[in-house]
Order: structure tokens, then C-alpha cells, then sequence
């Protein structure tokens, strides 16, 4: 990476616009309070799951002090809450991401339940021939469900290429998406090469060849403003633990018009309209779509986090990571032997993959462990991008509104140890 | 909100004697409302005359409150004009569902006395039971059956309000 | 009920042989301390879901505190301490069900996707003219599913009938159990009329005709002693905040030789061996069985709450739940105009659905909330059984170790205001 | 425990150097493991001469502490008895998986060296690999691949210990 780019600022504004008060916001994490042995820690894992502000985790015990009955408007006062504030969380999410109405977004466990359920709901639509697009750098939860259902029902399935540089071969892609495409599914950010794609411009491809668009967004709703209706996607994927929230629950939102008109995923209590021995009439979305008791406890804990990432501000956000991001890049090209997956660009996302020539990533993330440092070690669940670049596995270090570039330091300076113990 | 006297001096009056429940000699229009979460059901049928709801038809079961709420809805609409009904559908909606403070005096008349139930928010679908009877005639869905949950005007949002 | 059946005991075994101290157990929870009006918190919706003791909040609160990070064996510090925590979650509900393994263990979202997942998976072992025998009392999550492998796979769905006193008519059961049953899925408790089906002597008659037994343990899992070996079955699901554990998390147990033959039900990341784009092996159970990140938190939260219970004693909260159950139904016979779904018998777990002459369901829920009595009201997702029994709907009150013969007076007294009211 | 002495001292020995690597004139059986989880692997071929193990030969690529586990296990077999191999197979995932706190000495010799791994949870699966491979090959599993995770021996409750 040359010199100038830390001249240059990332997103055409001043770097800092508007600075966020990263102490004041590090105070509010519990576990960044943490020593590892000797260090303090540096949590650079954020793309697997982000720490918990004690707003979620009060939110969360405040929830189940006072109010851990079931939902389903029960007519006592506990359920009435307990309901109350599981519609909020509905609406808050829709809030998040420009929804139309809150009845787009359907609950689910995570982004890999949301691309589970509209693989199969979509199933029906499709006939042997018919094509589903997607890439080479998806995340494992955005193939596989794919590979299931061409392997149920006949179809083709494409993948379009990626670059060396770890970007989506957009060219590729707009030459496999034809009037074949029935449903094109891609993410927002890539969960190892962190590249961006440009969602709003595919999506609008996609719906003129007639197809149907899914966006992985696991890795965009955490870290930027996104607009369901600016970007024009029929369905959108995310998971709430990667932006500060409990583990348990994600969304799939869908555009009202499309979710009318699919079929149940799993089926039983709350999803239904009238039930006999013989036959089962079911509601109309979002419960439709959700059978059984709701995870009520982390869509409460859901909403007090975007209540937390609004009061820091969406878009503020993203310019703080994009600029520790920038110095994060800068910093891991100085280091000798280290080759990156994927190349940077300014305003690529805080997520950097890479591996040392002299030590596996599974053991420098065990040094770096013992330096305090927090990083992932291996396919990151995308096997076939790595495959791809020439990569068997990578350390990725990743960034989230909490990190500093002392802790992008800290982790330079134990990759320095790794090369001392291994060279 | 005092629940013992919103059911002692109106719902229940209206739950043991629902008023207009004698059969029509000419039905116009005739539409039905489950509420799939209970089975509760309310039959509405309607003779019009030159825009005009000359006669009201009401059979149902269910609980106090969807049973009492759609009797106190046949008085309010008979005789009236469709047009006024209609405006009379959108203000019990506004003062059930959307908890309108100032519920609007002159179109809900004696309708007033059920504000109470917007508070009561596992309740607001029975209360519209027999009004989303009424909505589906006035879109004239002859014999249809509508289902209280497919009702778009009960956004499962305002519950989160 | 007669008055005799206050002096039998209803186990066997000498009354309050083992005394819980349910003064210093109801100080655990936060919610019990609550008001509705001028009344005292009476819940009964304990078939709907349980409070939460603060033992258990605690434990989510620093489960979020200290290491919430994703699980999966990553090398840093948070996240070997957060799948430590994971893992010793199963392990501990492996242990409370007495299976053989760990591993037979998967964790699911409740006990409707326990179910949806087990038709999946066992769906491709069937074909035309097969049979699977469920029964009429059963929870539209252990009903609908069959009706959708029915219609998937053009198998026969059999139901055998109830009696009028609320229990599974066994002769009818066994009447319909022959070698053509493939599949047999049963209620352990029913959640509407709370009687309990014998469920180690039919799952022995499924194993003899060579077919898979499901037991649907959802409210027997939270109220007794359970033992996967000593029942015998293939598979049994159960939802972990029916037994004062977080929304979320729930289980299905599968006897290790059958999951292993099984097929993934969702696909994604963690449930894999190895992935191209063209094929994907998938790793064996539980991890198959579990695609995306978990709830981490709620499993570290069911844990606590299992400590909790094992802490009373499973034996003892049984025992003291009979002999609640035998008051709650001894004052509702006395209520007069009130007519039970099903009929009280020794042994009877406490939970008892009924109506009224004078009121409807909803009704008197609502004025039973103006006296601080928490019940629920409609078919409890059992719209068969209903019918079956000549009732619309009902109220249900139902028990837990907190509950008090004093909030059982409560619920008896709301009842005559009702009748006041609406007589 | 001190991962830099560990390292320093025994693993990037083996790492760098690992023994027993060339190719046998006569293999017996030969049987190979990979670890899922990143596609580490382990191939390990053996001539076996009346229930000794007269040669074996290491083929592997993989991370520091599997590729040095399993080419410390290649001396401590070499030569031993079929017998003897698998009671040290037994010794070292005695000490490594369930962590036992007195390893037995008289059978693991050089191996206790590699004690520290069992606590690096996330690390033990990366030890076990080359004997994964033993395993194999011991049953007699000829020109088979075993993966890691199917491995009985390696339950995941003790991970929550
Ligand atoms: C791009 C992307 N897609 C999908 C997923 C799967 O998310 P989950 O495990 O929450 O289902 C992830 C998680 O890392 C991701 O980064
Ligand atoms: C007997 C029975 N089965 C299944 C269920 C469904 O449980 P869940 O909503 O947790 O999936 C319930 C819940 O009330 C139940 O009581
Ligand atoms: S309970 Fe059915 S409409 Fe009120
Ligand atoms: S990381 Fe692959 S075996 Fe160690």
C-alpha cells in the first residue's frame, strides 16, 4: 500500500467528521475490561461476534426480571408486556433498515436460518432449468443451502467468479445473470476479503431479468447504513450478534408482497390460522414464517442494541471503522512475509485476512493469544474463496466501533513475535 | 381504565341482548369475520337502499367483547348512509388500534364507552371482529369470510407502541 | 372430585415427603415480587413459559459480561471460554436427560423446531403407504409437522382418538400401531389437559413393531425426572424456557445410532467437513444438526437453570407439584358452573384447563388479570383436542415449583367475581 | 504454561526438521487422517515385520503442533511392538484429551514434553492428528482416510470440563 494513501481520506469527507467518543463507548463493554495475562485484551474478532454494551445485557435481565412470560397477546399483564416488547424489537429492526412495514421482518436464529428458510420457501417456485446465481466468495451459509436445493430440484446453479483482489468479478456476474436467473444471492461484505459489493446496482439487475434477490448482509447491517428499499432487494440476511446484540436471533426481511406469497418453513404453534386433524390453515407473514415460541429475550436484547448503535450514529460509524481500517491495512503491509487475501481499496470495510510465509495461522493465532490479541484462524466458513486465492486458511483480524488503533498495534507488534519465534 | 365497569354498563348489556339480530327480509350484502386466533365469528348482513343501510343483520359467538362491539356497531350504522358508515369504521379503528386520544365525538356517539378496550391490547381484534364483518360488506365481498389477522389495518407494529 | 382424595396421597409416598422451602425458592425470582393493580402476582401460565430465577439472569449477564464471543473453538482466550460454556451446556442437559452421550444432544430453538427438524430428517427413510401415528392430543407443533411429511411424501398420518376424560385412548393406540407405523410421536404431558401418557411402555411397543418413537416432552422435561434410556426412545424434544430457562433454546435428543444415519436438516457454516462449490460433506452430530451460530447465551443460561433444579431436586419438585396440582383441582371442582376439559386423577400433573357456563375464556382471563391472576386463554395450540372434547376454548391454569395453595385461592376467588360479573 | 518454551523447545523442532520423513522400501499399511476444521493432514505408512514396527514414514502438512506431534509419535513407535504403540496411542490421548494429571511417564518418554497442549482446547485436535493416523493404521485400515472429528475418542463434552 503506498504512502499516499494515508493522505487521502476514505470516503471523499474529512477523516473524523464526526469523531466518535471511542473511551467513553469502550467504558460500556464489560469484556473489553479484560487482561490476558499480561495484555489487555484486543478484540479484533468482530466479524465472528461483537462484545455486549451493558445497555444489551441490562436490557436482557431487565427483560426477564420483570417480564418472562410468553408472548402471543396472552391477556395477562406479563404477556401483554412480554408481547409488547417483542413487536418493538419487530419494529425497531424494520426501523434499521427502512422497512416498509414491521411485518417484513421475519425472526429467525440467524443469517443462516433467514437463507435456510427463503431457500425453501422459494423451492416451489422453481423447475428443473431454471438457475440460481451466486459467487464464489459467499460464506458457507449463503452456498450450501443453494448446492441443497439444486440437489432437490434440478436446477442449475452458477457461481460467479472472484478476483484475485478479492472482489467480486462483477463482469462475470452480470454475464451469467440472464432470463434463466430465477434467484441471485450475494453478500454485502465479504465475511474474509471484507471487499464490498454493489448491492443496490446488482439488485436492480436482478429484478430486470425478473429474479428474485437475496443479499447476505451478515456482514453489512452491522457496520453501515442499510436501506432495504434504496438497495431494492427482495429478501436481506442478518444476525444480530454481529452488531452488539445476543446470540439467538437474526432476521430474514422480506418485501411484504413476496412473503405473502410463500409457503411455511417450519411448522406448529403461532403460525397458523385453523388447525384440524385433517388440514392446517396458516397466518399470514411474519408469523407465518414463525412456528413455536420466539427467542423473546434476545429480540429484546436485539433492540437495545440498535438503540445503542442509532445513539452513535450508523453513519459515523462506518467512517470511524473505514478509517481504522485504513490504518489497520497500512500497518499489516509493513510487516515482512505477510500476504494478504485480497487487496485493499480505500473504504473497504475493517476486515483483513491474511497469512505469514514462515507460520500457520492457526499458530500465530495462538501467539497472538498470548499477546492479548483476538483473531481467527482458518477458513472463516468460506472455503471454496480461499481455495480460490491460493489460500488453505487465513488470521483474519477484524474491527468494530470499540477498537483503537493502539489495539491495531498491539497486534503488529505480536505478529513481529511470531516472526521472531518462527523465522 | 376500571374493567368492571367498562363490562357492567356496556358490554355486557350488549353481550346478553345483542341488538339487531332479527333476520333481514332482503340481504343486500352479507360478510363474515373470524378471528383465527380463538374461532370467535361474526356474520353482518346488510340491506341497502339507494346508498342507504335501511337494514342490519347480526349473528356471531364469541367473547363479550367482539359480541358487544358488533352489536353496538348495528346501531351505529343502521340507517345510516354507506358513506357514513364508512367514516364511522375509520374512527373506531383510529380510537381502538391507533389509541387515538380524541376519538372523534360526533361519528362514535355511544361507540365512545368501548375506548377503554384499546387499552386492553390483547383485545383490540376482538373488538374489531364485527367491524372487519362490516368493512368487508361495504367493499361488497359478497358471502366472503375474512380473517381478522389478514386485516392490513392492525398493524402488528402499533403493538409495539 | 371426591373428598377422599385429599386424604390419599397421590404418589404412593408419605405428602410433602420431601418439603420444598417455596419461600425461599419464590425469593429467586424477581417477577413473583410484581403487582398487577392492588393484587399480588398470581402466575399460572407455567405451561406457556416459567419465570426466571436470578441465578439464571445472572448467569446470562456474565456469560455477556466476560467471554461473548462466537463459539467454534476459536484460539483466543473469549471464545475457548464461550465454547467451554456451550459445551458444558450440552453436557449438562445430556446429563438432566440421562443420555448416553453428549453428543446425542442437539440444540434447537424450542421444541417446534425439535420436531420440524426430526420429520425433515427422517422424511427420506419413508415412502408411499408407510404410516406415522400420532394422536389427538397432541400440540400443533407435534401435528403439523406429520401433516406436512404426509403431504410430502404420500405417507398415511393415523391419529389415535382421546377419551372423554382427557387421556390418550391407548386400546385405540394400540389398535393402530402395526408393522406399516414408521413413525410414532407422542405427547408426554398434554399441555391442555395435562394428563400423562405412558410413555416407556408405548415407546417399547414402537421399538417391537420396528418403528422410531418421538416423545414430545415439552411439559414433561420441566416437571419430573426424565431418562432417555430408561424410556427408551429414539428421539424426545423438549423447549428450555418452559423450565425457568431462557426463550430461545430448546432440544432434541436423538439416540447416537440414528442421528448418526440421519441427514443435515438447515446447512451452513459449523455443520460441515469440507466444501467446494460443487460439493459439501457434512460433519457428524451434533455439529450436522446445527448449521450457524447458536444461542450461545440461552444454552449458558439453561445450564444455570438445570443447576437450579437439580439444586431442588427434580423427585421433590414432582412430588410438590401433585400435591398442588390435587388442591388446584380440588377448589376448581368446587367452583360451581365450571367444567373441566378432561378429568383430575392421582397423580395428575398440575395443569388444568376449564371453562365457564356463564363467560367466555377470554373473558374471564381478563378479569382474572384484574385480580393479579396470570392464565391464558383459547386452544393452546390444541385446536384438535378442543374439538374433540366439545370446547372452543379454555382457560388454563397451570404450576410450577413457586406456585402457592394461597395463589391457587386467588385464582378460586377471581373465579366467583366472574361469575358475579357475568351471572 | 509457557507457550513460547513449548514452542521453542519442541514443537519448532519438529516443525522444521520432522523425522522419520523418508520413504519406506516396504510399506505394510498405510493410513492417513485430516482435521476438517482446516485440512491439516496426516499420512503415516508403516512396515510392520512380525508385529513390530520396523520403518514408518511421516508425510504431512498442517500447523506447528500437529505436524510435530505426529513426528515425535513416529519415534516414540519406531521399533516398538503393535502392542506397545497402542498403549502409548492410549497414554498420550490419556494425557492430552482427558488431561490426565499424572501421564504415564514409562510410556509417553519424549512426549511429555507435549503435556501443555491439553490446555489449548482449541489446539488438542491438532495434536491428535498424526495418531489419529496410528489408530488407523493399527486397526488395520489400509489406504483409508479418517477424519478428525469423527474420532470417538474425542468427546466433545470433555471440552466443557
Ligand atoms: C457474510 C456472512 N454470511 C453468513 C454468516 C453466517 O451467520 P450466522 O452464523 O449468524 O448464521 C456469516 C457469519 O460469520 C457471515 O459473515
Ligand atoms: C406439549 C407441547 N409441545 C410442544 C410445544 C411447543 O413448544 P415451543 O413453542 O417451545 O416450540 C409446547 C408449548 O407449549 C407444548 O406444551
Ligand atoms: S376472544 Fe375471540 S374475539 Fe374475543
Ligand atoms: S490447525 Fe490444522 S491441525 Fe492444527
Amino acid at each position: 500500500m503506498d504512502r499516499q494513501l494515508l493522505e487521502r481520506t476514505d470516503t471523499g469527507m474529512p477523516t473524523r467528521a464526526v469523531a466518535l467518543d471511542i473511551d467513553k463507548i469502550r467504558a460500556d463493554f464489560p469484556a473489553l475490561k479484560r487482561r490476558v495475562g499480561d495484555f489487555h485484551l484486543a478484540y479484533l474478532d468482530n466479524t465472528a461476534a461483537t462484545m455486549k454494551p451493558r445497555q444489551v445485557i441490562e436490557a436482557i435481565s431487565e427483560f426477564y426480571s420483570l417480564r418472562p412470560a410468553n408472548v402471543h397477546r396472552g391477556i395477562h399483564l406479563l404477556s401483554e408486556e412480554s408481547t409488547d416488547a417483542f413487536e418493538a424489537a419487530r419494529a425497531k429492526v424494520a426501523t434499521l433498515l427502512n422497512a416498509a412495514r414491521a411485518d417484513e421482518i421475519v425472526f429467525t436464529r440467524n443469517t443462516t436460518e433467514a437463507i435456510n428458510m427463503a431457500a425453501f420457501c422459494l423451492a416451489e417456485r422453481l423447475k428443473p432449468g431454471d438457475e440460481v446465481l451466486c459467487t464464489a466468495l459467499e460464506h458457507h451459509a449463503d452456498l450450501i443451502p443453494w448446492q441443497v436445493l439444486r440437489d432437490r430440484k434440478g436446477i442449475e446453479l452458477r457461481f460467479a467468479a472472484v478476483r484475485p483482489d478479492g472482489r467480486l468479478d462483477l463482469e462475470d456476474w452480470y454475464s451469467q445473470l440472464s432470463e434463466r436467473t430465477k434467484i441471485a444471492a450475494f453478500a454485502m461484505v465479504s465475511n474474509v476479503s471484507g471487499s464490498e459489493n454493489p448491492v443496490a446496482e446488482m439488485c436492480a439487475a436482478v429484478r430486470r431479468v425478473g429474479a428474485i434477490s437475496l443479499v447476505d448482509a451478515a456482514q453489512g447491517v452491522p457496520h453501515m447504513p442499510v436501506d432495504v428499499q434504496a438497495i431494492g432487494c427482495d429478501l436481506l440476511a442478518c444476525s444480530a450478534y454481529k452488531m452488539l446484540a445476543p446470540f439467538g436471533i437474526g432476521a430474514l426481511y422480506g418485501r411484504y408482497s413476496l412473503l405473502e406469497q410463500l409457503p411455511p418453513y417450519q411448522t406448529g404453534g403461532s403460525m397458523i390460522s385453523s388447525v384440524s386433524l385433517e388440514q392446517t390453515y396458516f397466518a399470514p407473514p411474519p408469523s407465518r414464517f414463525e412456528a413455536g415460541t420466539p427467542a423473546v429475550g434476545d429480540a429484546v436484547g436485539w433492540a437495545a442494541a440498535i438503540d445503542y448503535l442509532q445513539g452513535v450514529g450508523m453513519q459515523a460509524l462506518h467512517e470511524r471503522e473505514l478509517e481504522l481500517s485504513r490504518y489497520l491495512h497500512e500497518r499489516l503491509s509493513e510487516v515482512p512475509g505477510l500476504k494478504m487475501l485480497g487487496e485493499y481499496y480505500p473504504g473497504k470495510p475493517g476486515i483483513a485476512s491474511f497469512g505469514l510465509d514462515c507460520a500457520h495461522p492457526h499458530d500465530i493465532a495462538q501467539f497472538l493469544n498470548e499477546e492479548g490479541v483476538a483473531v481467527r484462524a482458518g477458513h472463516h466458513c468460506a472455503e471454496p474463496l480461499h481455495r480460490a486465492l491460493g489460500f488453505d486458511s487465513t488470521v483474519r483480524a477484524s474491527l468494530y466501533l470499540y477498537n483503537t488503533e493502539a489495539e491495531v498495534d498491539q497486534l503488529i507488534h505480536a505478529l513481529h513475535t511470531v516472526r521472531e519465534i518462527f523465522a | 381504565m376500571d374493567l368492571k365497569a367498562l363490562y357492567r354498563e356496556v358490554i355486557l348489556d350488549h353481550y346478553k341482548k345483542p341488538r339487531n339480530t332479527a333476520a333481514l327480509e332482503h340481504t343486500s350484502i352479507q360478510a363474515r369475520c373470524k378471528n383465527p386466533s380463538c374461532g370467535d365469528r361474526v356474520t353482518l348482513s346488510l340491506d341497502l337502499d339507494n346508498g342507504l343501510i335501511k337494514g342490519v343483520c347480526l349473528e356471531g359467538t364469541g367473547c363479550a367483547i367482539s359480541q358487544a362491539s358488533a352489536s353496538m356497531m348495528t346501531m351505529a350504522i343502521k340507517g345510516q348512509s354507506l358513506e357514513r358508515a364508512e367514516q364511522i369504521l375509520q374512527a373506531f379503528r383510529g380510537m381502538i388500534v391507533q389509541g387515538d386520544p380524541e376519538p372523534q365525538q360526533e361519528l362514535l356517539g355511544d361507540l365512545l364507552t368501548l375506548q377503554g378496550v384499546s387499552q386492553l391490547h390483547a383485545r383490540v381484534k376482538c373488538a374489531l371482529c364485527g367491524w372487519s364483518a362490516l368493512e368487508a360488506a361495504l367493499e361488497e365481498r359478497h358471502g366472503e369470510e375474512v380473517d381478522l389477522e389478514l386485516d392490513q389495518s392492525l398493524p402488528r407494529s402499533s403493538a409495539g407502541g
